[in-house]
């Protein structure tokens, strides 16, 4: 493979598990990194595993990763050569992108005119059509004003969905059912939108009832050679953020797989595009699909194709980057299958409200088949300011039902103390039948939602109420200084008083 | 070697159980509940876990203590409990009926960033309807009031950063 | 597959990291488990992951794990229908899998006549040479009492190698160099042998200098059918204690991969073996092989071929003792190359002592391609009675190389503080130029001991110097109790002081 | 809004440094060391970690204190240092060397239990020559004696189960 432009030193313009994962990639590939944080992140786990880093801006995103002023003066400040966006904040805008290059930096991703073209969603969608591939319904472009938006709304039909034409992720993202609804709907995305992405503008689709969300993993070199990898499903959706990925996707058979590659392949062409993009399409009950946008980035769902290909998309894309070649189409051969959750900083059992703060205690299981990508340690403080993503989790076994089975045993294996989390209505979504059947859609997680958010189970109450009264009596007991004289353990309130139980922390 | 008995308060008062906690040597005890006993082996593993061997039966089981009250996560379930010993439970009032009635405070139970006010100071709001929304990781969540009422006060402005438990707006 | 023997409650006669592994696959089938642990393993991972627990007796494995009848007695108290052995342990003695077989439970393992064919190591060199494959020289047989031993070890001439008859695993293991030494080697091998095994017979082998050590995993089911899964390269040893294996070896191409499959797989039809087994034979510079002895249980490291082949290597074991079939050899398709660390508690700085203790820390890393086994967690008291290993670590990648980098950079993110560990010890072997060349053998560890314990980084010093000054900085600080007024970060000694910086744990 | 100096001692006290450390901030540091001034952003993260940032480049550095001493854990490198203050550096008394001279006793440096006395009492032992065997974790270790000399007194018996520092032996 011919480099041509050497690579020695990447910054990553990201934070949290992403910039994690990509400081890991290049750290076995011997590139030297650079870190950026927030006033909030001095303590993340990307700023201490990157060979440096560089403070650029206070907590909230806008004032320190979204501004890429900040994240170039860093990169001229440690004399990277090359920036890798990550996903999210500036990995989709076009002037960034333009700005690296302006800069001298290799710009790890497509061409700017290729973000431009998909990244103006509308633009993208009347290619697409041009090409013969069908399309959602929505506006031609993105929409100035609200009064023009609820008239485009109308004439679309409601239900509508809000879209961020620079978006992506779920951020901005509404499903709007009456006109009376769309004012107070159009400020949150627009808000919402500007927040994430720095570009408030919003365009709308059609919404489709109970469509599948199938995406196709496509890369791209400078050489013309443009592959596909293969379909990830992503219906388990809620408030449009997905929370469960899996490939293959429980619908998709070989020569559907193939016709949905080709489409991919071919808006990847159209576009002239060079690097890891993904391709999302909508899949209807009669297994039609409809081309719905092109993500000009890495996806959070990755590691579901690298488990089932074997190859390191990072990796790829700093080859590609570099000059380097795609494999051979017929080289990628798929084995298995992928599920991955995301655990949020969440608490379902409160209307799913964020719960930043201390992770004061963390295991996240290991074992066969199992990959962990987090950002997270014991001990660090998780802030509000962003995305609440902890971590990523994915199981990998040869059929889908061991590959589910296997998530659900990691899943009960999980330990965040000090914060809230999903994790029970991961495993209650995983186990639920209309999941392992496969036959979902986007619409799981609301048809579900009261058997999605199981109450206690009664037959456990006893053991509940069994460790209660054994820890209040403990407590009880230690007060009453029993423990007090024959304590050895310092540091120790659960002492132990004999020699064959001189190991034991007991309760 | 030392003993106990407990009530435990379940569904916020609704519900109690009485348990006897008996300490038969280091880590081991007999609780009796519902008139079974059992032999229980405790010991604590880290921050908060115990694991508890129940005859031969194995939880692994976090004790999350909040002020009274303990939650006590047991594989996919989570227990609130309040655990009263016996003196303090024959004291104890009878729980009384909890209402949004009379003048409610509106706190944000989340920290974050005030991205909008939806009711200002004098209009009317029903139950459910939202009065402000507070933005916490990159999403946006309304705060809502809990009664029909009008809002009498905002406490805050767009786009001040507020803490968990800030006085964000009071209904009348 | 019809399943013959519904097996519905497994008990694994077991504990630490292999124990956690074998509950994970029982999880992950639905099948319910019961653990067994010593006084000092009442704390221990196993013992929370398992359905049920049973205790069997005192820290020492001979008054616990190695007691059969503690163990027969916890599965019929428990209603437990089989048994897995695990490794080490009761896995290799006959008696113990007839005992089980005579109380009516399925042992999840060979037959006790293959077990005592392949455990007597010298019946098994017998059977091989009639089948015409050579194997090393040494004693016919165990041999009975020292003096007998030390003729013998004349007669094949020094160096040889002592053995533990019923062993594997390098315990009992010890290479005597000249007849003076023998009498102290001969009684520390029978002493550690016993320890081990609960046997303390040893037979004896000619010492090869500087041979490669691999093993070929076989999988044999009651319906007459064997496969192999191809090797595991083991000759990273210290003290005969594997540290490295990788799959696949570097010295063995499709032609020798065959060679040795259709051996292994001559070796365990000569025994009617049943399950997992594996096949380790010395390799000399020429790549002519040897039959060393069969070891009829799971391996340590048999996650290297789990990783390359995709297969669980458990779930297979429980379906055959169910009576269910092995794949067809062409169905066994290897991906890649998989390399496996085990991190023991020891220090190598101090003559790799061993370091049991409590974990006040841990953090074991993740990311693409790495798999963690551990038996251990953040507050577990490492025993001193039993084996060192705290946790395996495999690194899997598309190629040799970058299956090496990745674990090389999965160490320097491993976080064990409390107790000592070889972290360091194995980043030097895995960065080493004979080992990354491929080109090493058995000897390695001895050869390049003094290159393989670093001394400290020159360069890294003023770093350590600022660090340690700055705390101590930072401790006069807070004695002056400037701290003291403005803490507001309630059981924090770092407490912060200003706004921006409230989610700062300075230092 | 703070300083100190302080010296560290390296090599067992052999070599010695000397660092002044100058609060700018909290958290923000500038440390002079061998005539260089270096800015340092200085983070505890969790037991024992320390993220440092010297310039932009970054560290994660474990302390792990032992009595006066401070093993500092960096990269693949450990580094055994002492800090002592200015007013208690120019206390100190030189470092006398340390050598094995007279009675010496030799203790576990691991716990274990004790599976073999090679040398009993009265015998002559030569320097790195074993004495005793301790079995932990299923490997044997010899205590070796540090010096020629004869077996004194054998403090422990064979099965017998020693703890990390007890006394096993003493070689005259």
């Amino acid at each position: 493979m011919p480099e041509r432009r050497p690579i020695q030193k990447i910054l990553v313009a990201n934070r949290g598990e992403i910039a994690v994962r990509i400081l890991r990639t290049c750290r076995e590939m011997g590139i030297r990194t650079v870190a950026v944080f927030s006033d909030a992140d001095r303590g993340a786990l990307h700023v201490r595993l990157a060979d440096e880093a560089v403070h650029v801006g206070a907590g909230p995103a806008r004032e320190s990763y979204l501004l890429p002023e900040r994240i170039l003066a860093a990169a001229d400040r440690t004399g990277a050569d090359a920036i890798h966006p990550g996903y999210g904040f500036l990995s989709e805008r076009a002037d960034f992108n333009r700005a690296c290059r302006a800069a001298g930096l290799t710009y790890i991703g497509p061409l700017p005119e290729s973000q431009e073209a998909m990244g103006v969603k509308t633009s993208a969608r009347r290619r697409m059509q041009g090409a013969g591939v069908p399309v959602v319904p929505g506006s031609d472009g993105p929409i100035a004003d609200e009064a023009a938006a609820v008239a485009e709304a109308e004439r679309i039909g409601f239900p509508v969905m809000l879209k961020a034409a620079a978006g992506g992720g779920g951020k901005g993202m509404k499903r709007c059912d009456r006109a009376a609804d769309f004012p107070k709907l159009w400020q949150a995305a627009r808000r919402e939108s500007a927040s994430a992405f720095g570009d408030d503008r919003i365009y709308l689709e059609k919404f489709l009832d109970g469509p599948r969300h199938v995406e196709v993993q496509v890369f791209a070199d400078e050489h013309g050679n443009v592959v596909h990898m293969g379909e990830r499903e992503c219906s388990v959706q809620r408030r449009h953020q997905k929370i469960v990925e899996e490939s293959p996707s429980p619908v998709v058979d070989e020569p559907l797989r193939a016709a949905m590659g080709k489409v991919a392949v071919e808006a990847a062409r159209a576009v002239g595009y060079v690097g890891a993009g993904t391709v999302e399409l909508l899949v209807d009950a009669s297994r039609n699909f409809f081309f719905l946008e092109m993500n000009t980035r890495l996806q959070v769902e990755h590691p579901v194709t690298e488990m089932v290909t074997g190859i390191d998309l990072v990796r790829l894309q700093i080859e590609v980057a570099r000059g380097g070649r795609v494999p051979a189409q017929d080289e990628i051969v798929r084995r298995g299958h992928a599920v991955e959750v995301r655990l949020y900083a969440e608490d379902p059992a409160r209307g799913f409200l964020p719960s930043p703060g201390k992770i004061t205690y963390l295991r996240i299981p290991g074992g066969p088949g199992l990959r962990d990508d987090s950002g997270i340690y014991a001990g660090w403080v998780v802030p509000s300011h962003y995305d609440p993503m902890l971590c990523r989790l994915v199981a990998w076994a040869p059929t889908r039902p061991q590959a589910i089975d296997r998530m659900l045993r990691a899943l009960a294996e999980v330990h965040v103390h000090g914060i809230a989390t999903n994790v029970h209505y991961l495993r209650a979504v995983l186990d639920h039948p209309a999941f392992r059947s496969g036959a979902y859609d986007t619409g799981f997680c609301t048809a579900f939602a009261k058997e999605l958010l199981k109450p206690p189970d009664p037959a456990l109450e006893p053991i509940a109420l069994i460790a209660a009264a054994v820890a209040a009596h403990r407590r009880d007991h230690e007060r009453a200084g029993e423990f007090a004289t024959r304590a050895h353990a310092p540091g120790s309130t659960w002492a132990s008083a004999g020699r064959t139980r001189a190991m034991r922390g007991e309760a | 070697m030392s003993a106990g008995t407990y009530v435990a308060l379940l569904d916020g008062g609704k519900r109690e159980e009485s348990l006897r906690v008996e300490r038969i040597a280091p880590g081991l005890y007999e609780v009796t509940l519902r008139g079974v006993t059992h032999r229980v082996d405790a010991f604590r593993q880290d921050h908060g876990t115990v694991s508890l061997l129940v005859g031969t039966e194995s939880y692994s089981v976090q004790l999350d203590e909040r002020g009274n009250g303990v939650r006590v996560h047991l594989r996919d379930s989570v227990f609130p409990v309040e655990i009263l010993d016996e003196r303090r439970a024959r004291m104890r009032r009878p729980p009384g009926k909890l209402t949004a009635e009379g003048r409610v405070a509106l706190t944000a139970r989340v920290p974050g960033r005030v991205v909008g006010i939806l009711r200002p100071p004098g209009e009317a709001v029903r139950e459910d309807e939202g009065v402000l929304v507070i933005e916490s990781m990159g999403m946006e969540n309304e705060v809502k009031s809990p009664k029909d009422g009008k809002v009498a006060e905002i406490g805050v402005e767009v786009g001040q950063s507020v803490e968990c438990g800030a006085l964000l707006a009071i209904v009348d």
